[in-house]
């Protein structure tokens, strides 16, 4: 089974299940509305506007970036999106028009996303996919640890998938 | 008020054996105070329970739990995933409540332990004393003042604000047992508790130190003294003071000045202990914080460490053993296991020490401590044989496995720079070395069993030796004259903001990331403020000229000023000097009259911590203890990991509603300051956040424009955007910056922008003067 | 003593706004007490350390982690495992003793904040009292005597005492943050000392409320009461309180009695406010404890419920809407987040709650409590709409997945219970009933969403209405005259010993096993002595004459009596008889000589706890007070989550050598008592094993062979066979039980016995009187 | 990956092995020096029997069993014969002649076991083997769930493959 990148961040009981591209994939697509959350480390600018549907937020760091690519995120923390995310019940969307069933989180430092991560797992039926570098245990779905390099195949494989 | 009431049928009196006692009753501290005794003069558990209530049903506690389960009773472990609750009934987000609660609790203690043991130590051993912090001090203990409607004129004056605390103490504590509260927002009402209680117990503590041992009284030109790891001169026998509570640190420094030693001994500290002690005695050393604990250790720069309390690395004396430094112990909070030596003789002590028949002692009597520990140094630096370290060869037996990678949270890549030393080549050690906190991880994890920490020291050497910089020494607390200057332009916005940049130091980067968050606010004109570790982090830059910040921006608590206040424990002059703006400058009651101030200080005074390694149990209470007064923390990436923050949401309109003082209206002011605690991912984020979360309801329109300026100027500039959110900071056209008019009317019009009030605003109703 | 002569100083004042309040200074406490002072009155955190550290030394702690992670600061979470260190440098042994702590210090501040909350509060409402514990009880307040040197005459003289426990408090949290403490044992001995402290303050508060409420104060023969699950009469307004502290039971049961309603309102208790609601007032009845709240909840059995503090399902508010009931919280430990009505009417208190405007109130003024909980329910009783219940319906819904079978820790087999129950059949819930601790466990994971609990109960409903019983009220401390009677043949072993049956129903087979333990030593002429849940489970029997317990014996404490005596915090009274019997019977000093006194009752005191289901961190802190005053403590299979028990090696002669008082010497003693605090895996091995713990160096040799007989027999009963370590506990021929001869003979030489000698033991040296 | 059967019972980080019978009669059959440790609830005697090489505690109340079946097992409570192993280093062993490197814990309380196993976890040298019904995350290897009658096969196998 995964194992958190830092070993000492086991939750306990509910751990993330590991995924690979392909499985993440179809989870992605199957899902009603989702939201891509990138943080403000993100260097995959371009992969992370791909496999959003429209629903991008990106934090402040980054928006220069992804404008730059031609997508229009919102602009937020990861706190506050999160902070939204949570109260999936009555918050309406970034467009107001619903709530989402799966959020995509990247881009932020581990300790910081595995936090995120855990406010949704225990307070949101928003479900979440962690797709950065490594095992976040507190993400519904999650890659495994992996190196740079196997890494960035996986999220080019990713995105095709998403795309096929 | 109850607690008040009781205590008129009670006098305290002697056990009465102690011989040859006289009892004679001192003075009756009856009240020379002439202002009025406010609602809530030493508050119980509840009475201020309304108060947080209204804080967090604007600021909603966020929770990222660390663990699924429950261990705290034999009915656990609990599964409280997917909304399961423990077998008590709690389910997962009361219990994240407990957490904090137990935190703050634990942070709390550690400064009230502190100020206990102080106070009582000096009346133990001077008598009591005449609490005088100054000319320019007058209102001397704005926290307990407010807290507890007790104007401390002597020491012994703190026992009853001690009782008091410890009394709050055993009843919060008590609502952890298994079966307690049950409810989320009365357990975070009780951390807020704590953690006010936390307030007062920092300032009994430095209050006292600064009247026992004539510290700085608020000087803005506290002298500059040396800081950094290069500044032990390692040929000399060293001394270091490792910890918090300066007593026994002060001792050493006596005992070295009597002696004439300050030029055979080195005397330095590491941590708070530090702070304290330069601000004794300015030929005392800084050393470092904790994150070069440990490497102090594995190089065995010292031949005595003294350890007080808080913060100091607990394998202390194993990693001590390594290097044959000598450990003293000094408190009850941390005895190692070691033979209490306070009533055997110092030199039976010093002999046994230098042989080396005990690695260590418990010297409770603080006064003992600097001679053992001065003369051990002394005796043992020339039999210490320091062995050649050499580092290549250490590094030579690594595998690249890349194991210690994986355990370094900071992402330091070690296997490269043991690639490196192998071949010589120390920059890439030299270069993150102060990005490593210490935390020896990487130890363990080891596959060659390599003494990384040691490696990555030794190899950081040379860059280690020119470690020099300056600090302005803690001055305490801010004086009633500044805030008198500064009153008027805070409350109204002219002066931006107060930044305070306290609290530990783990983080990815290193200092510099604090280093860019206080220059930014100097050169912007705000005040900054610093305590502890991160006053220490700040102090280690250097301009092109080798200048500092220190050197640079002016000690006062004004406009473009860096007022380094001193250690943990004055973190309570900080929150002090929020009360005294209200107090002094504003003429709103003190005494015991908590609500109205932190209403006040909610609404009026743009003021921001930002602790951005916050690390400690001490950190969660201080934080949250400012947070009941109105005062809002960033905290770093890392902070995330106190699993809780308080947040708003600008998206709510109906949250940000306000009364209006002056007609008890219900206005919506806009979201200011929109969170209390939040954690920031990144330094530009935290900047920019920063710089609004200075936002307050009551800024005048000046003030307000001047916020939005530095908010909307500073977003640009790290993030080459507008922000999205001005619209919600605008309340009528005079608040817009008029350099930024253009835009800005574009940006209201996209939002359909109306204009508000402005009020006189208040979360308490009973302030509405009339209807 | 640093403490006791700092006090000399201090005179505690009113912070004097206080309208019209006159400043009386009643009476200086000057000494009337002409015991000399001992050596550490109000011992600090480190004074005791020396005793402590001999125990532990032959008492080794002993860990069973729950977790291999730290998760107490942001440096976190740490890997312990493997023997890694934490960020900090904390290893996972030391680890264990500051989680150990944490629970003690939770533990102890319970009882802490219950004694303070009662003191101040009866200070405040009825002013000061003389402590008059009745003629028979002159040594009324031993374990605070001992541990503070104060022999406290007016309930003012508590003020002192709560303070010294709340500084040591203070002093004990803080250790408990990051970089303090790092040896393992010294986190035990901070943990001895926070137990220590937490006897006091239990002595504190039931002494409190003994002297307030004038409940039986050491009566043997205080009456029987009734206690079940069926004492409750259903057709009834029902007031049920919940909880360990009676405060505001008592007015509810003034208001009751005043208005003459006894005979149409039901006044019952769950826990420790039932036992101590019974000891004021007869009528009162006692429903039950922490395992049948859940079932009350969820039955809706009562109208009201008022919650008190400790030990109650922190769901209750929201499992008592599900049902109707209305919640009344009474202090500051559990607020429910319900408003606070303390300041408001009490008719329109009563008025919101009846229109269910309001599910609860939180009142924090006891008085108020008794008017509207009684109200309430009247008027709310013919307005709740009892709904049937339909079991076999509910029952029919499940699927037989077995989820709650895996969820259920006392592996009850749900599935077969609904199986059963689609059909009628209500014998196997009935019949497993009382096993259920209701936990709620198996609710949140059935997977047809069953009200398990609901449906259990309501099919048991037969069986519960049957369940009535007699137990005696707590009689409250040991008188000094059956001290005087035991005192003798408990030290010389001719009563075999004294098993005290205290703490938690965290077991798997409900009350019939502590029922089994109590009588097997009862019939066996010990002295048995019970406190809290476990107080209550005891009562839960009858014989064939439909006899219990409580009817069969006597409540005298002597041979073959059943001492009931009273609540969790009268567990105060056992630790106190057992520093009695040093007093009175033996004459040692008793004031503030805290190490002798302990090593006293280590050496000659055959007294055993047993705390058959211990769950809270109140048990923790219980056990380990007494343990620190050398009395052993058995827990339960289950105790072993506590994750740390004191474990002597009986294999290893060298931990039993003692000083021989008479003359100094070393003498090997063996293994008694073997270990200080351990789980027993079976309810057999408990018994043997505490027969066997009673064994005490200082044993006549007629005591010895008492007591080996005992131990021999209970082995031979449950086992079938001779233990292999009699030979252990033979000294002299003399102590081998006469019936036994030829067999032990037998053993002795087997094992290469050789006689040793009987000192006069003692693990101080200084305690020896000439060399 | 196996659970702890309570699945409040995650100790974290490191957790038992789940093994076959057939892996675990290897690791049993490796063992330099085992020790069988059985707990008051035990029924299986005889397979426990089967299970030793000679060193077997058992706790008092199933001594008799043992011995019935021919067996002489030394009588310790389980917390005691822990206390013992968890000084691997200078405890001599039953027989006196050295430690044990493998011990098989069976037949005690789950929650009980599991503190007993957490122990020599952290602070032994002794590795072991849990094979009662359910999953010891605290051991060093332990059977998985089973039912009842899937772990009665599965004691049965692990003796013939033990004996094999
Ligand atoms: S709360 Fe902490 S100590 Fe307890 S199980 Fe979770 S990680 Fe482990
Ligand atoms: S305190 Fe409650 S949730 Fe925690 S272990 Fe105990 S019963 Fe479970
Ligand atoms: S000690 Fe330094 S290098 Fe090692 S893991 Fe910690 S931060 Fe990384
Ligand atoms: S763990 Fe040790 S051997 Fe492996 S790469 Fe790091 S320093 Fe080299
Ligand atoms: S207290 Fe120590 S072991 Fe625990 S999380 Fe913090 S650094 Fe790690
Ligand atoms: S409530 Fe009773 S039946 Fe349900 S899991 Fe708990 S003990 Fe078992
Ligand atoms: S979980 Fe529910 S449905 Fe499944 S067996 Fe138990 S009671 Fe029946
Ligand atoms: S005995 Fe235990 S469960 Fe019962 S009331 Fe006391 S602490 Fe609570």
């Amino acid at each position: 089974m995964a194992k958190p990148y830092f070993p000492g961040n086991v939750p306990g009981i509910k751990m993330a299940m590991a995924v690979t591209p392909e499985q993440a994939a179809k989870i992605i697509k199957k899902a009603e509305r989702r939201i891509l959350v990138a943080g403000a480390q993100l260097e995959e600018v371009e992969q992370a506007i791909n496999l959003a549907d429209g629903a991008i937020v990106a934090a402040p760091d980054t928006v220069r970036q992804f404008k730059e690519k031609g997508a229009s995120p919102v602009v937020m923390n990861k706190v506050s999106i999160t902070n939204l995310l949570r109260d999936a019940s009555s918050w309406k969307g970034l467009d107001g028009k619903g709530s989402y069933d799966l959020a995509i989180y990247m881009g932020s430092p581990y300790y910081f996303e595995s936090q995120m991560l855990s406010c949704l797992k225990h307070f949101s039926s928003c479900k979440t996919i962690a797709v950065s570098r490594f095992y976040q245990p507190n993400a519904t779905y999650s890659f495994d640890n992996l190196s740079e390099k196997k890494w960035k195949e996986a999220l080019t494989d990713l995105v095709k998938f998403v795309e096929e | 008020m109850k607690r008040a009431t009781m205590k008129a049928d009670e006098v305290h009196t002697p056990t009465a054996t102690i011989k040859g006692l006289e009892i004679s009753i001192g003075k009756i501290i009856d009240d020379e105070w002439d202002e009025k005794m406010g609602p809530t003069p030493m508050p119980s558990v509840t009475d201020l329970r309304g108060w947080d209530f209204r804080l967090l049903e604007r600021y909603k506690p966020f929770y990222g739990p660390f663990c699924d389960s429950c261990c705290l009773c034999t009915y656990g472990k609990c599964d409280l995933s997917d909304g399961k609750k423990g077998a008590c009934g709690l389910g997962i987000e009361p219990q994240q409540g407990r957490i904090i609660l137990l935190a703050c609790l634990i942070g709390s203690t550690a400064h009230g332990a502190h100020a206990r043991h102080m106070v009582d130590h000096f009346l133990e051993t001077v008598g009591d004393m005449d609490i005088d912090m100054g000319d320019n001090v007058q209102v001397e203990a704005p926290v307990t003042r407010l807290v507890t409607g007790i104007r401390p004129r002597r020491m012994s004056d703190f026992l009853d604000v001690l009782d008091y605390g410890e009394r709050e103490i055993l009843h919060l504590l008590s609502a952890a047992h298994t079966g307690q509260e049950g409810n989320v927002i009365d357990f975070e009402s009780k951390a807020l508790h704590a953690s006010m209680i936390d307030q007062m117990f920092m300032e009994v503590a430095d209050i006292a130190q600064i009247v026992r041992y004539d510290l700085p009284k608020g000087d803005p030109e506290a002298p500059l003294v040396e800081i950094g790891l290069g500044v032990i001169d390692r040929t000399k026998p060293v001394v270091m003071c490792f910890g918090h509570n300066a007593l026994s640190a002060t001792s050493v420094m006596d005992y070295t000045n009597i002696k004439g030693l300050y030029d055979s001994v080195e005397v330095a500290g590491v941590c708070c202990t530090a702070l304290d002690m330069t601000r004794y005695e300015s030929r005392a050393k800084i050393a470092g914080h904790i994150s070069h604990q440990i490497k102090y250790l594995k190089t065995g720069v010292a031949d005595v460490i003294t350890v007080d309390e808080q913060c100091i690395r607990t394998d202390t004396l194993e990693l001590a053993q390594e290097t044959g430094t000598v450990v003293i112990a000094t408190t009850d909070k941390i005895c190692y296991g070691l033979p209490d030596r306070t009533h055997e003789p110092a030199q039976e002590t010093i002999d046994l020490l230098v042989e080396g028949k005990l690695p260590g002692a418990l010297i409770l009597e603080p006064e003992m401590v600097g001679e053992i520990a001065v003369e051990v140094a002394m005796k043992l630096h020339p039999k210490r044989k320091k062995k050649r370290f050499d580092v290549k060869k250490a590094a030579s037996a690594c595998s690249q496995c890349k194991q210690c990678n994986k355990a370094c949270e900071n992402f330091i890549d070690i296997a490269r720079g043991m690639k490196e030393a192998q071949e010589g080549n120390y920059s890439y050690f030299s270069e993150i070395f102060m990005r490593c906190i210490g935390c020896g991880r990487c130890l363990p994890v080891c596959s060659k069993n390599i003494d990384i920490i040691r490696v990555m020291t030794e190899a950081a050497k040379e860059k280690i030796m020119n470690e020099k910089y300056k600090i302005r020494v803690g001055r305490g607390p801010i004086q009633d004259t500044e805030i008198r200057n500064v009153g008027q332009p805070i409350v109204m916005g002219e002066i931006p903001g107060v930044i305070a940049l306290v609290g530990c130091p783990n983080y990815e980067e290193g200092p510099e990331e604090v280093v860019e968050i206080a220059k930014t606010f100097l050169d912007r004109r705000y005040i900054v403020v610093a305590t502890g570790c991160a006053a220490m982090d700040m102090a280690m830059w250097k301009n092109e000229e080798g200048k500092g910040l220190y050197e640079l921006y002016p000690g006062r608590f004004d406009a473009g000023c860096l007022a380094n206040v001193g250690s943990c424990v004055s973190n309570a002059h900080i929150a002090g000097a929020a009360i005294k703006i209200a107090s002094i400058f504003a003429h709103r009651d003190l005494r015991a009259n908590y609500e109205e101030i932190a209403d006040y200080i909610l609404n009026r005074v743009g003021a921001v911590g930002i602790a951005w390694g916050a690390m400690s149990q001490k950190a969660a209470s201080i934080a949250t203890g400012v947070n009941r007064l109105g005062i809002p923390v960033i905290v770093g990436a890392r902070g995330a990991k106190y699993r809780r923050m308080y947040l708003g949401r600008k998206d709510i309109p109906e949250d940000w509603i306000v009364y209006n003082a002056r007609d008890g209206s219900k206005v919506q002011v806009g979201p200011g300051p929109e969170h209390l605690i939040y954690a920031s991912e990144s330094k530009e984020e935290a900047i920019v956040t920063a710089a609004k979360l200075c936002i307050r309801p009551n800024d005048t329109s000046k003030g307000r424009q001047i916020k939005l300026a530095h908010y909307i100027d500073l977003h640009k500039r790290y993030f080459g955007e507008y922000p999205d959110d001005i619209h919600l900071y605008v309340r009528t056209r005079s608040d817009i910056p008029i350099t930024e008019k253009d835009t800005i009317d574009r940006i209201l019009k996209e939002n359909n922008w109306e204009e508000k009030q402005i009020p006189d605003p208040t979360l308490l109703e009973r302030l509405v003067r009339r209807r």
